[in-house]
């Protein structure tokens, strides 16, 4: 069910993903330490370029890993077939990327 | 010789036919899962059916679940598979049934020719026999996986097979990855093409239970790995 | 069930089995016939999945060079088969086999073992002289058959599966084939192929003794229809053993099978019950003689100890170190292994099992037969291996036979336009007797086929005699006539096993008495067929071979001499200055 | 019916009790874990300029045991399927047969490493 085309776009963006993965585990681990607050999320990120870049890099390349692993994931457990499977993918891709869109937004320059 | 028995739930397909019956067969020092089964049909139960002919592990006619795992029924001693005094044989997994325990391998078939799973030579019966260095890396890695009885065990261990119907399957996959190694082979565009369709290589989750119950102790895992590596090289040079 | 009922199919070209034989001629009639040519390949079994081309384990003889030539081959087959072989056939096997396996590299893109030098690695069995065998391991079979099956299943032709032929159906004037009556077994109805050429390449099979190699598909179908459509049958008495198959009871369908040969090659020893070894006592060479000379060892101490319990005797490796032994022998030890015996430092019980039948059906050099359409090749058509089969000849003669038949086939079948008919009478008969055992009362089948097993083995086996043969006679009658009294629960055909195993025992018992009869008409001993009242081989200058034929409803044996066409006895086709062996002795 | 649940039990397979195929459950359950996630997480951060005070609140919510316990989780999901994932990659485009179990067993740990540090500096 998966294309060769799919499946490559699946692990290029999964090694893209793998050092902002890293990078986003070592912030959160700093950034927990005495609880979390928007001031605190905002403080670091708000106007920043460079975590304009890294989220959006990561939320561009995470909604469509995960579409393309959910397309999987539906076609293998729940049967879904052909245009129908297409479409699921689709769907998720950009209701993944738009409502990740936003949060990068609102964490930057909103 | 003992006097115990053996408890055999057979579990018969397709389902309208299904039944679950339970045999109470003798058992024997020397005997496998085959025999049991044909210790059922000559003497209690002639309807029952099932499919073997070599009796040594060599055809792959004889593959049956065996407590739910894929086995060659004429090379598994039953002392093997026994819980207790029990064992439950049911045919084949993700195969047809035809009757019984005789499942219809045609897919199995089919898709190891789908997969481009024959010689594609260049040479004739009239050219010399090519000389071949046997140590050489690909015909070491052509060789571990030759020797495939095509039994499908690994096609009824494996989920993706169950849950996605074009998929090619680890045995015709790893049959194309002996040809892609075998420098007498001229097919490797065709090969890649077969590999990297609708049902290729890139639908394996390298779950292992291929390599995990091949009864040849073959690894048809590393094998479609070993396609994925070259299929994701072909791609980066053509971009398909 | 009645002869309107059978469905009805047509193809041009229309090949019984899928061994060696079957499979090449599906390629060849392939290449050969023009383009719209139908071939059909029908099949007892999955294609390529049964018969005996399959298990072969040692290889494949062919003469490659570096000394050996297809002379030698050609004088090793004649000696080994005690001066019996055709030698038109022998020689057209030697020759072809240089080809063959030059289409089996080159084109079907099989696999063989090489030299550190890239070179094909080439061993040497017992009874040749040169290391003339090509191999795959000791997996030679599964390698040819699968690589060739892809071929087969990839070629388009059709396919048949799990179809059995149950009688070859003449013209009503009986001089040619009309076509072959079948049953699907998946279903179990009954279907009349017509087509116009047939090969039979169901691989003969001598699996009525109580040990025997084969695969469970083989039960002589082949010759017992040939039998009844009134063709020849030559070296009917020649059965083959070999000397090692296990022996693990018999409840277990493992007893029979092959140990392979290199284990006595390699040193692995055999002892009887006492612990003594004996091979010793009988021939020279130990346990490295030849199959026939070790099978013969080994029944007679058998027969010597005469214990029930005690049935076989044993080989023992572990004097070669067991490590040594698992790392040598690794498919060997892992199959004792899984029936749980333990080959690299206990012993395993073995006995002599019959592994091949060089009878078979007189065919001349492009696999005709005397009636038109109708080809056979492989372990069904006799002459090529006269009173023995080589290690390593039977793969090759069944792969250059079954490319001879279909490029035969493929010329023979521009010649007929149309369909023959077939005589009905015949076609009705064949169902009737196929469908005979569902009208009776059904009943356990094995221990008859036990019972048939016993009689061969104890009195038409590995050493014979006049009197032991008459008995054998008259137990596969008993048989035979209870069979008939056996019926099979026809409420179900689909798949029915049981059925088959009525069918598989009625073929058995058939060529049985053929068997015996070819036995018994043979007064000497040569090569597989031993006479213990007769033990000598008889001038070889006035060898003859047996021929069996149906004659008003008997089995009647004649002998026709064998033909020097190539070379006399006394004589060899190699140079004069020729080294009696190229093997370095061990 | 007594023939469907027969039928049922035929198809129920054993063949799965290995570490391969734990490890490929292990890395399909966190990948739909994460991807079921991920809307939930971008709605939160959204939140930041469309209602900041109601991030807040939900932010304060991480000090609950519950919440915690749910982020440990989800970080441990991000770290297996990472860990597993790369372990995957490596395994199909790396020429290495290496032994592939002791590489999924050791993904398995390097992630429950990880997501361990994460509760700890957590709480
Ligand atoms: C264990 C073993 C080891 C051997 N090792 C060697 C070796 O090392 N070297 C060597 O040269 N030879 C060896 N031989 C012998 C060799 O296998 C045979 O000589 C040869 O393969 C016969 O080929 P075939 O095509 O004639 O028959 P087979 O390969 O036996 O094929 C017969 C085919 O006919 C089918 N058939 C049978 N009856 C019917 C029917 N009624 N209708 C339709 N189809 C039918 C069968 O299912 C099968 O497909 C060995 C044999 C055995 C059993
Ligand atoms: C660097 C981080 C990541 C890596 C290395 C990675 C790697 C992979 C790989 C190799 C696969 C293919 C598995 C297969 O085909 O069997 C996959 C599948 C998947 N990934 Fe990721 N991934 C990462 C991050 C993510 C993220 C952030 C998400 C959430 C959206 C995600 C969701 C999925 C899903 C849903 C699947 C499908 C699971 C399956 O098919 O079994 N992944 N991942
Ligand atoms: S790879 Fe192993 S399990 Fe799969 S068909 Fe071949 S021999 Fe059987
Ligand atoms: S079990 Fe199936 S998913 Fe791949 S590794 Fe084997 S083919
Ligand atoms: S019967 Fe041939 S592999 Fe089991």
């Amino acid at each position: 069910m998966l294309s060769m085309r799919l499946y490559m776009l699946q692990r290029i963006t999964a090694v893209a993903m793998a050092p902002l993965v890293l990078g986003h585990l070592l912030v959160m681990i700093y950034a927990v330490q005495g609880g979390l607050s928007t001031a605190e999320i905002l403080g670091r990120t708000k106007g920043s370029f460079f975590w304009f870049l890294f989220y959006g890099t990561f939320v561009l390349a995470a909604s469509i890993h995960g579409a393309i692993g959910l397309r999987t994931i539906v076609s293998e457990w729940a049967g879904l077939k052909g245009v129908a499977l297409n479409c699921f993918g689709w769907l998720t891709y950009v209701g993944l990327f738009v409502l990740g869109a936003r949060a990068v937004w609102a964490v930057t320059f909103a | 010789m003992t006097e115990q028995t053996i408890k055999a739930i057979i579990e018969r397909g397709p389902n309208p036919m299904g039944a679950r019956t339970q045999f109470d067969v003798p058992a024997y020092d020397n005997q496998t899962v085959l025999d049991v089964v044909s210790w059922v049909q000559q003497n209690v139960d002639p309807t029952l059916s099932y499919r073997f002919a070599c009796r040594v592990g060599m055809c792959g006619s004889c593959a049956m679940m065996v407590n739910g795992v894929p086995r060659w029924t004429c090379r598994t001693h039953i002392s093997k598979v026994l819980v207790g005094n029990e064992v439950t044989i049911a045919p084949l997994r993700n195969l047809p049934v035809v009757k019984d325990l005789v499942v219809d391998m045609d897919a199995f078939f089919d898709k190891w020719i789908a997969a481009e799973g024959l010689h594609h030579g260049a040479l004739t019966r009239e050219d010399p026999i090519a000389k071949v260095d046997p140590t050489s890396s690909a015909r070491v890695a052509s060789d571990a996986g030759v020797e495939c009885i095509n039994c499908a065990v690994c096609y009824a261990a494996c989920d993706t097979v169950s849950t996605n119907q074009e998929y090619l399957g680890p045995a015709a996959l790893q049959r194309a990855w002996t040809l892609l190694n075998d420098t007498k082979d001229n097919g490797r565009e065709k090969i890649l093409d077969a590999v990297t369709g609708a049902g290729g290589c890139q639908n394996c989750h390298s779950m292992g239970s291929c390599t995990a119950y091949c009864p040849n102790e073959l690894d048809p895992m590393s094998a479609i790995a070993g396609l994925k590596r070259e299929s994701a090289k072909s791609f980066f040079r053509k971009g398909r | 069930m009645r002869v309107s009922e059978i469905e009805r199919h047509d193809t041009d070209i229309l090949i019984l089995g899928t061994g060696g034989a079957g499979l090449f001629a599906a390629l060849h009639a392939k290449q050969t016939a023009p383009e719209a040519t139908k071939i059909t390949i029908a099949v007892k079994g999955l294609i390529g999945k049964c018969g005996c081309t399959r298990m072969v384990q040692g290889g494949y003889n062919v003469a490659l060079g570096g000394g050996d030539t297809v002379e030698r081959h050609f004088m090793d087959t004649i000696n080994g088969g005690k001066w019996l072989p055709n030698q038109d056939m022998a020689w057209r096997l030697c020759e072809q086999a240089v080809v063959r396996i030059r289409e089996l590299e080159n084109e079907v893109g099989c696999f063989f073992d090489r030299n550190a030098d890239g070179s094909l690695h080439q061993k040497a069995f017992a009874g040749q002289t040169a290391d003339r065998t090509v191999h795959k391991g000791d997996l030679t079979g599964i390698e040819i058959i699968n690589r060739l099956m892809e071929k087969v299943l990839a070629s388009g032709v059709e396919k048949l599966q799990e179809h059995r032929a149950v009688g070859l159906i003449p013209t009503k004037d009986g001089a040619a084939l009309a076509g072959v009556l079948m049953i699907d077994m998946r279903t179990g109805a009954f279907r009349f192929v017509r087509a116009k050429t047939v090969l039979m390449a169901t691989g003969g099979g001598p699996t009525m003794y109580k040990y025997h190699t084969p695969s469970g598909d083989k039960t002589m179908d082949g010759l017992a229809m040939a039998l009844r459509a009134g063709l020849k049958l030559r070296d009917m008495e020649m059965v083959q053993f070999h000397p090692t198959g296990l022996l693990a009871g018999d409840h277990t369908r493992m007893t029979g099978t092959v140990l392979e040969e290199g284990l006595r090659g390699a040193g692995g020893q055999l002892v009887n019950h006492a612990g003594q070894r004996f091979m010793f006592d009988y021939d020279a060479n130990g346990e490295r003689a030849t199959r026939d000379i070790v099978s013969r060892g080994i029944y007679a101490e058998m027969r010597k100890n005469n214990n029930p319990d005690q049935e076989g005797v044993f080989i023992s490796m572990s004097h070669l170190g067991p490590e040594n032994v698992r790392q040598k022998f690794k498919g060997m030890v892992k199959r004792c292994a899984d029936s749980g015996f333990d080959l690299a430092a206990g012993k395993v019980e073995v006995v002599p099992t019959a592994h091949y039948f060089m009878g078979g059906v007189v065919v001349d050099v492009d696999t005709r037969t005397a009636m038109e359409g109708l080809y056979v090749a492989g372990e069904d058509a006799g002459g090529a291996h006269g009173s023995n089969r080589l290690g390593g000849n039977g793969v090759a003669n069944s792969t250059v036979y079954g490319g001879i038949a279909g490029d035969t086939m493929g010329v023979d079948v521009k010649k007929h336009v149309y369909f023959r008919d077939p005589d009905n009478d015949v076609l009705a008969a064949e169902l009737e007797r196929a469908v005979y055992p569902l009208g009776q009362k059904p009943d356990l089948i094995m221990p008859l086929r036990r019972k048939l097993q016993d009689c061969m083995w104890d009195n038409v086996g590995v050493m014979r005699t006049e009197a032991g043969m008459k008995q054998g006679l008259g137990g596969i009658a008993e048989v035979s006539t209870e069979l008939m009294t056996i019926g099979v629960d026809g409420s179900n055909l689909a798949f029915n096993l049981t059925w088959h195993d009525w069918l598989n025992l009625r073929s058995l018992c058939d060529i049985s008495e053929v068997i015996t009869k070819a036995g018994l008409a043979r007064q000497n001993s040569r090569g597989a067929h031993y006479r213990e009242d007769f033990p000598e081989p008889g001038a070889m200058e006035d060898s003859e071979f047996t021929v069996a034929q149906m004659q008003n409803g008997n089995v009647a044996v004649m002998r026709e001499p064998v033909e020097f066409t190539i070379v006399k006895p006394g004589e060899t086709v190699l140079p004069a200055d020729a080294p009696e062996t190229l093997v370095a002795t061990q | 019916m007594g023939g469907d649940f027969r039928m049922k039990a035929s198809k129920s397979i054993k063949a799965r009790a290995h570490p391969l195929w734990l490890a490929y459950a292990l890395h399909r359950l966190s990948g739909l874990g994460l991807a079921l996630f991920l809307p939930l997480h971008f709605w939160v951060l959204a939140l930041a300029v469309t209602n900041p005070g109601q991030l807040d609140r939900f932010l304060q919510l991480t000090d609950a045991g519950i919440v915690k316990l749910a982020e440990f989780g989800l970080v441990f999901l991000l770290a297996v399927h990472f860990f597993g994932g790369l372990r995957l990659i490596a395994l199909e485009w790396l020429p290495w047969t290496a032994p592939q179990k002791s590489l999924a067993a050791g993904a398995a740990a390097v992630s429950f490493m990880v997501a361990t540090l994460f509760l700890l500096k957590a709480i």
